[in-house]
């Protein structure tokens, strides 16, 4: 992990309230890794106070590129950035996904921003596994595709695909896979997170979720950002010992 | 650099330059010598560690505010036979001087950590954070009784001879009684300022923001509070000061030399610009030779009031 | 608006609602009309008012610190005569609850300001500010000690059968026990918090950026401690609260109401955004509805912790 | 006095760190006079945390112009303002100059920055008047003559003009004005004011200076922008009671 400036090649809004932000940092580029993140200054003041943490969502040559959700404060001040404007990032952080294992099927079940880090997954897995992306909303306008790969959508008010969550949607799919050679990979809201990991431990499919928390430094060093683990003696890091975990190592 | 001589002596320990990394803001050390070279800076103070390990507080443990955070850690540490085991090595080798911060639940605690470690030669000095809970006493904080910092000091004095430094808490009406206190009973100097107690409550939940329910406010929003219990110590008791609160860069270091501290820790910085210990030295190097001062040391309660 | 009831109790006192304007943000009323209207919110109170017109400190009474400022006004103030000449005409007609806040060197002065302004009918209540030096003991603050909150509460109440709202000080370290002090000696209500002690210095001058060396703390920086105490008194005593520090918008007002105020005061804010106080009161009309709250009185101590 | 926003029309840098503001703000453009100033929130965040005082420069019908100097962190956030953002205003503020009078030589003494109001007071003047413009600067690059008329300049280092200060410079040029039909209209650093002040007291020349304080509010309710007065049992605000006094009125 280093400290460095990049240089905002572009943002856009990809749809309402979600934006694509590019930055040119070379040093941290060559580092990433899928499901890693970054933890970026967005103002050069002490307003906000605080780093904001961003999954990264893809890395092309120098240039790594972002996908947010406009929340607060933070986010707001990052969607108005403009080419050429400076921000510093620590990167790459955390520890991602493991792509290895002979699984045959790699199923990635994203919640609204939680689609964030897989393109740069997609990027990154092996040609040869089977990929589905299950995608789910509250609605219509809150699907986010952006460079995923054969996508099946699902949205609470049934206004595009399934009706229903997007655990629902993967239990209405789950009868084409078969456990022993399917893995999930997962991002998303903690209530997601919570009933997919409970729902993939029950019916035996490996599942690696990406979880969230607030957090002052993303390296290791506050505390802050700690989440309980099954049979630990201490409390798990998200920014160290995650943000991706077995679905069976973390109690959400 | 330049012939200035950044050296700075805290009762007799002498630091290389009087920036420090404060307790419980960079670990044991690992993680943040990925971004800073600590063997360039004054000194490291290690997170709090007890006798025994401790967990700490369930999640959530952080939150922001303006200008500043809140923790609720709860003193999570790996405790004093890992800590020996485990941190002191690396911390040994990082080539600057490593000071240990201890916090306990017991005056019994506090002397039995103190002894353990005085047999450490790695370990330099100790600094005693007595902003914990009393266990004995129902969970009081001993840091708020000028009583029990009169007896802890004096108990840990007895079982070393290195440097003791005692954290001092701003929650209390007059910071300089326990300054006194500190002094009377012989430790070498004095920290402050730990953090102020501080909530926030989300306003639909209508929980609090920290499961804790109250926690320590640190950051430049408290930096204005730290200096006035710096200079309240540094006017009316004779003691070497280290000051700590809302450091971001040289110029506020400079500030809290100015109003009496003969060192300062940073803290909360070190989550945001990993790397601020060295520009701090590098700043105060270059404010010396601005303002022609050939040792900072003399930069210390040079006010004018 | 809509059907929601905004009004809120502080003891015998009903105010249409809980947006009051802070003692010393306002002056006296007058300038501040221009970009708001008084009519609308709960309540103003005055400028502390001494018995004797008092000049204030010399320049720089003011600095900006980080999300605050600090000030050291002195309790400039135009004296109880020309108090009563000069500025109640004004305030007796904006249509809003006037409160008027007092400060005192002795503890006969307080009667005696209290006494004289009972007799004034526009004046509806008395906020009565602890926190300025006790000039019989050597320049101590008042509000630091219990028993002086004490007695002066008590001789205080002697004196007036209106409401009597007592100012504390967040300078000590457990303002439980001056919340009960006054509520014991008859106060109807407390108001929670008045400034921090801080200080800031000019690096290269070595002086200190305000002339009376420390001054008072306030805005956002201080939230989440004013927040603290005001939860403090609301889980240990039985008093209506007022919360005060920090509050800039209408959700900053919900979290303080959350944590245990039946109202709330704009200080700082009004320097920045003199219309806040209106865009508070709708926030909380606007936060009530989406909450399904009918009385905002419902909100003070909701807390769910 | 009233709360608005305006629309930044321009911002530009006259001179090295001098830049020349123009914001569309109608309602408190019509109701400037020469001296008085505006009270301007420099970005929508807490930071910086209070508003910045700057006198007003111009006014073009709708538009009002500031000349103002790269201080700190709150003039950085402003001169990097671009042609249609929005910055709220308060104004206009305080007694500026008194033009009145029958006075034939105006003139105009201004240290650095301090030539900011000169330019609306010159529009303002009576066309019969006389108006010589002084103004002092450091050095070459610090002497600024936007909009002024028939300038004397004088630099400490010599680099242009006289060779000095500024009030030196009106001392060499003085006895071709007689004090009776003259008046002195100021502004500039407080050593400046306060010599000046002092210089036209013994002369017996009518000055009036435009002085600066810390301020909060800008409008008279935070008292903390207080000035000595002479003969008064009060301080005076600079907000308030000024920015403009009379030279004899205060104690720099
Ligand atoms: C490891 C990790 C990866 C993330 N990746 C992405 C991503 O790729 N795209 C994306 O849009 N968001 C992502 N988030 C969430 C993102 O960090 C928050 O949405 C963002 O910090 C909100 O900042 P704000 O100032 O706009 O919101 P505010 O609500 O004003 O922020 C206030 C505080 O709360 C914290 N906070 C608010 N929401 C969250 C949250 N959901 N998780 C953690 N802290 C939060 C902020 O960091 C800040 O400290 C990620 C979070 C983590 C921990
Ligand atoms: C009535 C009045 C009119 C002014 N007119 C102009 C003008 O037309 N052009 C111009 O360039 N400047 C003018 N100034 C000075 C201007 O307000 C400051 O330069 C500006 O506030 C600096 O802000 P900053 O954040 O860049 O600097 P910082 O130094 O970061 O500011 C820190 C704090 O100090 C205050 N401060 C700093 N310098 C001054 C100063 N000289 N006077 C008062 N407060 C100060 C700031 O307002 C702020 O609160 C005027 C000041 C006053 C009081
Ligand atoms: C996350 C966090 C954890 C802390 N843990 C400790 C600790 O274990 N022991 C201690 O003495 N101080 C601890 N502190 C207090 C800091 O050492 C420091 O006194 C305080 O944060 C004020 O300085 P700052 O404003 O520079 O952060 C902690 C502070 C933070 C923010
Ligand atoms: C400039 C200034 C002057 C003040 N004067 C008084 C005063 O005369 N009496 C008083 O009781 N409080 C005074 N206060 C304290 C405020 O009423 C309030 O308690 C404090 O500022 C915290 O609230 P805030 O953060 O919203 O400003 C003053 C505060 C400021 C900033
Ligand atoms: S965010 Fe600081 S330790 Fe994880
Ligand atoms: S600046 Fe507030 S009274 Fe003048």
């Amino acid at each position: 992990m280093i400290e460095k400036d990049g240089i905002v090649e572009s943002v856009e809004e990809l749809q309402t309230d979600i934006f694509i932000l590019k930055v040119k940092a070379p040093q941290i580029a060559v580092l990433a890794k899928p499901g890693e993140f970054c933890n970026i200054k967005v103002s050069d003041s002490i307003f906000p106070f605080l780093r904001r943490p961003f999954s990264i969502c893809d890395v092309e040559d120098d240039v790594i590129t972002f996908q947010f959700n406009l929340v607060g404060e933070g986010t707001k001040l990052l969607s108005q950035k403009k080419k050429g404007d400076t921000i510093n990032i620590i990167g790459t952080l955390g520890v991602g996904f493991n792509l290895l294992g002979n699984y045959e099927n790699a199923l990635i079940v994203a919640g609204g921003i939680g689609a964030a880090p897989f393109p740069f997954l997609i990027k990154n897995i092996s040609e040869k596994k089977n990929i589905i992306s299950f995608v789910g909303g509250r609605s219509k306008k809150d699907i986010i595709k952006y460079k995923l790969k054969n996508i099946i959508a699902s949205t609470d008010d049934g206004s595009e695909g399934f009706h229903g969550n997007v655990v629902e949607l993967l239990d209405s799919e789950i009868h084409k896979y078969d456990s022993a050679n399917t893995k999930i990979f997962a991002c998303g809201p903690n209530p997601m997170l919570r009933a997919l990991s409970k729902y993939s431990i029950e019916r035996g499919f490996a599942c690696e979720i990406s979880t969230e928390s607030v957090m002052a430094c993303g390296f290791g060093i506050c505390q802050g950002c700690n989440i309980e683990g099954k049979d630990f003696d201490r409390f798990l890091l998200v920014c160290k010992d995650g943000p991706v975990f077995k679905a069976e190592d973390v109690i959400l | 650099m330049n012939n200035v001589d950044l050296s700075v002596k805290i009762g007799s320990l002498v630091l290389q330059n009087p920036v420090m990394l404060a307790s419980g803001t960079v670990g044991y050390g690992n993680e943040i010598s990925d971004f800073t070279d600590l063997s360039k800076i004054g000194g490291i103070v290690t997170k709090s560690v007890s006798l025994n390990p401790r967990k700490g507080n369930p999640p959530n443990r952080i939150t922001e505010t303006a200008s500043g955070m809140l923790n609720a850690i709860g003193l999570a540490n790996v405790g004093l036979e890992a800590f020996i085991k485990d941190k002191i090595p690396f911390l040994s080798d990082i080539g600057s001087t490593l000071i240990c911060n201890i916090a306990a639940s017991s005056i019994e605690e506090y002397v039995e950590c103190t002894k353990t470690l005085d047999a450490e030669d790695s370990v330099k000095a100790f600094e005693i954070n007595v902003s914990c809970p009393n266990v004995k006493e129902g969970g009081l904080i001993f840091g708020n009784d000028v009583n029990n910092v009169r007896v802890i000091t004096e108990k840990v004095r007895a079982v070393t001879n290195k440097p003791i430094i005692i954290k001092l808490s701003p929650n209390t009406a007059s910071i300089k009684e326990f300054a006194q206190a500190a002094k009377d009973e012989g430790a070498d100097a004095v920290s402050a300022i730990n953090t102020l107690i501080g909530t926030s409550f989300d306003i639909y939940s209508k929980k609090p923001k920290i499961k804790n329910i109250t926690g320590g406010l640190s950051g430049p929003a408290i930096k204005p509070v730290a200096l006035s219990k710096v200079l309240e110590i540094s006017r009316n008791v004779d003691i070497p000061i280290i000051g700590i609160g809302g450091i971001m860069n040289w110029k506020d270091a400079v500030e809290f030399m100015i109003c009496g501290a003969s060192a300062i820790q940073l803290g909360t910085v070190n989550f945001i610009n990993p790397s601020a210990s060295e520009e701090i030295i590098k700043g105060l190097n270059d404010y010396c030779i601005e303002t022609g001062l050939s040792k900072i040391s003399d930069l210390t309660a040079s006010y004018l009031l």
